[in-house]
């Protein structure tokens, strides 16, 4: 179920550098968004800007019935969030998109690799993985970013039952460097079945994927796309899936709609 | 009329009659499925669906869309399933609703217009063409049928011979005279016209040096174009006899009223279908309300009232 | 480059050299004087004044202007003092600053813009003649030149006979194929096209069901055609060799820089100068940051680089 | 001078139904504003309403260097104007137009009337005759609305010395009526020279202009017409004005440079 909601502000919090939680009141899509999955926010009723943009959801509290996005204040639209009130409604839509599958198999570990404002839904699978408790899956997350102010819950993802590392450019928190030089290390170290998912710039995905694709590990990105409408209809955000029944090698499919979770592999990066 | 009737919000374009005026803009909308979640289909005067060609069509590369002042640049490319799919995937779907349903095809050449007027005139549940003469860029092939008279006359008479239904003809307002475009296509044997498709518009990125989409231009849509979209009804409706579908910008009810003042029978929402998924429904009982408000019997009434 | 250098803004545009390439457009910045609290109008690239036509205008009735979702509609009816006393009240004023005045000429038949050329043409001061063969609506007189190739060129090369000063011709961005006027244009004489005028449009109240400008049509300028105005640029720079002043919608440097980009050597400021206006300056200091932070000696350097 | 200046909302309150005072810090509009002048107001950045809106000098400070205005929150950008908030910055242009002018004679006895939301002026220009403490001057004013909760100033114009009449058009405050009532009736009362000034909507204009006329008296009124620059350019705010020598009658002047102040026998009105 697809909902269009006007939702209350429940709390607008700076939590790092330019970097916004907001959590937002809505039992509908406490209940039924799952981790990967994503809204399409409305700025305001003048229209303007005038298109909705996209954001991932990173906490959900289903027995408040209550959701969170984090964004980074960085263009027209995010910097004017910043200004919406706590009490004042907020018209979304969602939850859209499809989410990250964890394996059937209890014994595949899940490395979790999330990029700058790329890391909520990470954080969402993360603890999801991490609630459901079960002792015998390990789930490791690797979260980076530009340096420490821009990471993405810190706090939030210390306090998971998960193997965490953190990782900046600058090396002003955890490991100097970035994401795939974890990743990597972490592969090699790996003898068990290992599956990878991966939110973050597309050029961050580019390359984990690729880490994945020669190690022959399943890996799943959610790729991040312009989003003109978010539900399917305005063929604007679609990435090339090879598919060998297409003249061309491949055909487009909707991140908002098949994706914003593919296959790797399934991937031609243009 | 007193308070308690509700007011008539039907209306006849030519052969084609609606429980209410207001549609939704091909190409908006996708195949309709898309929507289940938000409302009933049926609540709409009709749909209007994205393109079809004969063949099925990637689209253009990416990026094909940017947000523009108070609009939005498009460059799909006509992206699409082709036909036959349409009609065994599309179709089966769409006719479970109590609400005509408007197929906008598209061809590059006269050949596949007849092909798929041919085709379509027998499948249940199509009740309307709407021949798609305007695209703005070049996927649609090398030919914008859509700027000269008698090319819009050719295509829409050869469509003509080839489907009992009505057939609309959607016009591009890059012209320098919209009325003599609706003329062609009226002498072409058009039973409705349908108007505005998108302007053609670009944008640059100054920092990578750069068109901001990959295929350079786009069609412009959205609030941005209503006063544009609006004047070229009114000349249309001032000109040419057909029933007309005004389009272009509608983002309420009070956008969809200026357009039915200005002389359109119909109006169908577009870019704001992305913004707002309820805003069809939100119109149609925004139209009964002002009807109610002002003292109008019936919405035909003030139809091209405003001159 | 080094970072101490300063970027060389200055431009040519075939016989007109500015220091500068931003200039205010016509209709939107008077005759100067309304603006000598703001800013030393030598700061500016060129001043573009009002239409000027032989006698003087009442203009329309009111009202003349209303807003639109990033834009507005105006139907001023060239609203000006006329010939004489321009020369004689408004010229003396222009004429102590270091900024080339560009004088918009406007009638409705080719005598009077014989005369606005004969006349002009000897007044110190004056730069160059822009012929405003574009004006949206009918009190322009009944014929608008410029969605005409054939009198465009006809009005054009009247006016080159009758003077030795730079001539720009303003194109009407309502046409089919804006090249085909450009090369008429070209073809007449002229040395410089500037582009785009505005676009045709309207509105309407429906409280009161009446348009919502006495004269019921009106142009349209501001944020919301610049898509447009910039495709129409880049069409006329891609098919034209005459240097272009583009206009349409521009608001700060990016916009600017943005139909410099797509082929325009200068740009002129319009609608925003009613919100901003210290807008002209702030964007020449725009344009200078742009090119010394991406190392770029010289403004002309850039031009019609994006293809 | 005209200036455009960043300043900063010092207060806003409530006042009224709808109506809202917004207090600026602005030494430079504070100075050289005059009664009946006006500023531009842009609404932010985005642009978007796109075009600045004019509003009137209600109250100035001199020594603290503040101003202030009224609006009535109606349309979009009255209604948005609500939300800005003190500390923030608001673009303004002005002061801009002309203002009403007192007769050279002590001996004219002045009376202002304002309707409405034209009230702000109204008050600046009683105020400031006022502050002249010319006591040989008799000044009047009669401010009307449609009823109480649209009445602006109130408990402002009682604290002046000056003769105060309220009119509303339901009587819950001062009389019932309409400012021409109580105008004329104050005319018929009247033997010395005297001279009314007025500012409201169009249709009360015209009533007051059209009464003074028929007695001789003369009258200044500050029109109301969409600004859309405010600065002189446009001439889109433009109203008949007599004229002789005009084959027409008349010569369109702007009301934001020429006026908005202009004599009630000179204008004709459309
Ligand atoms: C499925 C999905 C989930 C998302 N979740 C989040 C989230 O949880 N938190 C969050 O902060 N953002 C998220 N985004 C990204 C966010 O929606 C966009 O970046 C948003 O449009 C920014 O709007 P803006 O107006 O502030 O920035 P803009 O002014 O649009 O852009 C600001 C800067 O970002 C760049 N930019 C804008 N859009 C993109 C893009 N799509 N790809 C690359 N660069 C871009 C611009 O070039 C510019 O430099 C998500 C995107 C997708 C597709
Ligand atoms: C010189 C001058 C001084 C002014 N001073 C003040 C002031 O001190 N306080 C104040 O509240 N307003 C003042 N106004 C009026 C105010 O600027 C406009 O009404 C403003 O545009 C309202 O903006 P809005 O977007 O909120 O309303 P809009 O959405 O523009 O309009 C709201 C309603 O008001 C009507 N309306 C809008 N503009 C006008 C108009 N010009 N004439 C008649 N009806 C109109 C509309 O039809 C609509 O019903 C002044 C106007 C002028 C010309
Ligand atoms: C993303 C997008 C895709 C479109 N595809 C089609 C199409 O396939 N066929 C067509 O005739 N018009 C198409 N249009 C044009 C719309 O149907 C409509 O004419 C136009 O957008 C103007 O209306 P609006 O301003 O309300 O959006 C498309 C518009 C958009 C924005
Ligand atoms: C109020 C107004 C008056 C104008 N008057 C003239 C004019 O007299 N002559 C002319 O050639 N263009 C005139 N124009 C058009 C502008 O010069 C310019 O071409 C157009 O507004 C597009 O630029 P913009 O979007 O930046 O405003 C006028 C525009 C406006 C808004
Ligand atoms: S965003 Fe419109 S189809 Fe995906
Ligand atoms: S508002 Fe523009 S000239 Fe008066």
């Amino acid at each position: 179920m697809r909902y269009q909601l006007d939702v209350p502000i429940l709390a607008h919090e700076r939590i790092a550098d330019c970097e916004y939680e907001m959590t937002l009141l809505s039992p509908e899509i406490a209940n039924c968004a799952r981790p990967g999955q994503f809204l399409q926010i409305l700025y305001d009723m003048t229209y303007n800007p005038f298109t909705r943009r996209p954001f991932s959801v990173y906490r959900v509290d289903r027995e408040k019935g209550t959701f969170s996005i984090v964004y980074l204040a960085r263009g027209v639209f995010t910097q004017g969030l910043r200004n919406k009130q706590v009490g004042q409604n907020l018209s979304v839509v969602g939850p859209l998109g499809n989410w990250f599958t964890p394996p059937d198999s209890p014994d595949v570990t899940l490395i979790l690799v999330g990029g700058g404002v790329g890391a909520p839904p990470i954080y969402f699978f993360a603890s999801e993985l991490s609630a459901e408790g079960r002792a015998d899956r390990t789930v490791v997350v690797i979260n980076g970013a530009r340096s420490e102010s821009l990471l993405v819950g810190v706090r939030e993802f210390s306090e998971l039952d998960i193997e965490m590392h953190f990782v900046t450019d600058d090396g002003s928190f955890g490991a100097r460097g970035v994401v795939t030089d974890v990743l990597l290390e972490r592969l090699e170290r790996q003898d068990g079945p290992v599956q990878v998912y991966a939110c973050g710039p597309t050029g961050m995905l580019r390359a984990v994927g690729n880490l994945c694709i020669e190690r022959d590990v399943p890996c799943q990105v959610s790729v991040e796309t312009p989003m003109p409408c978010g539900l399917g209809v305005c063929m604007g955000c679609v990435v090339k899936i090879k598919d060998a029944a297409s003249p061309d090698g491949f055909t487009y499919q909707r991140s908002c709609y098949e994706g914003p979770v593919f296959r790797a592999d399934e991937i031609l990066w243009e | 009329m007193t308070a308690t009737t509700r007011p008539d919000l039907s209306v006849t374009l030519g052969p084609l009659k609606l429980k209410n005026p207001v549609m939704t803009a091909s190409g908006t909308f996708g195949f309709g499925s898309e929507w289940a979640d938000f409302f009933d289909l049926s609540r709409l005067g009709a749909i209007m669906v994205k393109a079809v060609t004969v063949h099925p069509r990637q689209g253009n590369p990416m990026p094909r869309m940017i947000e523009t002042a108070a609009g939005m640049l498009n460059s799909i490319g006509l992206q699409n399933p082709g036909l036959d799919a349409f009609i065994a995937e599309k179709m089966p779907y769409l006719r479970q609703f109590d609400c005509p349903v408007i197929v906008n095809i598209a061809a590059d050449n006269v050949g596949d217009f007849n092909t798929l007027a041919e085709r379509l005139d027998t499948v249940p549940g199509v009740s309307a063409l709407e021949v798609n003469i305007s695209c703005p860029n070049q996927a649609c092939g090398g030919i914008e049928f859509g700027v000269d008279p008698e090319l819009t006359r050719q295509v829409i008479s050869s469509v003509r011979a080839r489907t009992r239904l009505p057939l609309i003809a959607k016009l591009s307002p890059n012209v320098t005279d919209i009325t003599v475009i609706a003329r062609a296509a009226a002498d072409g044997g058009a039973d409705i016209l349908s108007l505005v498709n998108t302007f053609v518009g670009t944008a640059i990125d100054i920092k990578r040096r750069k068109f901001r989409i990959a295929n350079r231009i786009g069609g412009l849509s959205g609030p941005c174009i209503k006063p544009l979209a609006l004047y070229m009804v009114w000349r249309v409706a001032n000109a040419v006899s057909l029933p007309i579908i005004g389009m272009g910008g509608i983002v309420n009810a009070s956008d969809a009223l200026e357009f039915m003042l200005a002389g359109a029978s119909a109006v169908a929402t577009g870019t704001i279908n992305f913004v707002n998924p309820m805003a069809p429904v939100e119109i149609v009982e925004g139209i009964e309300q002002y009807l109610q408000s002002q003292g109008i019997a019936s919405l035909s009434e003030i139809v091209g009232t405003v001159r």
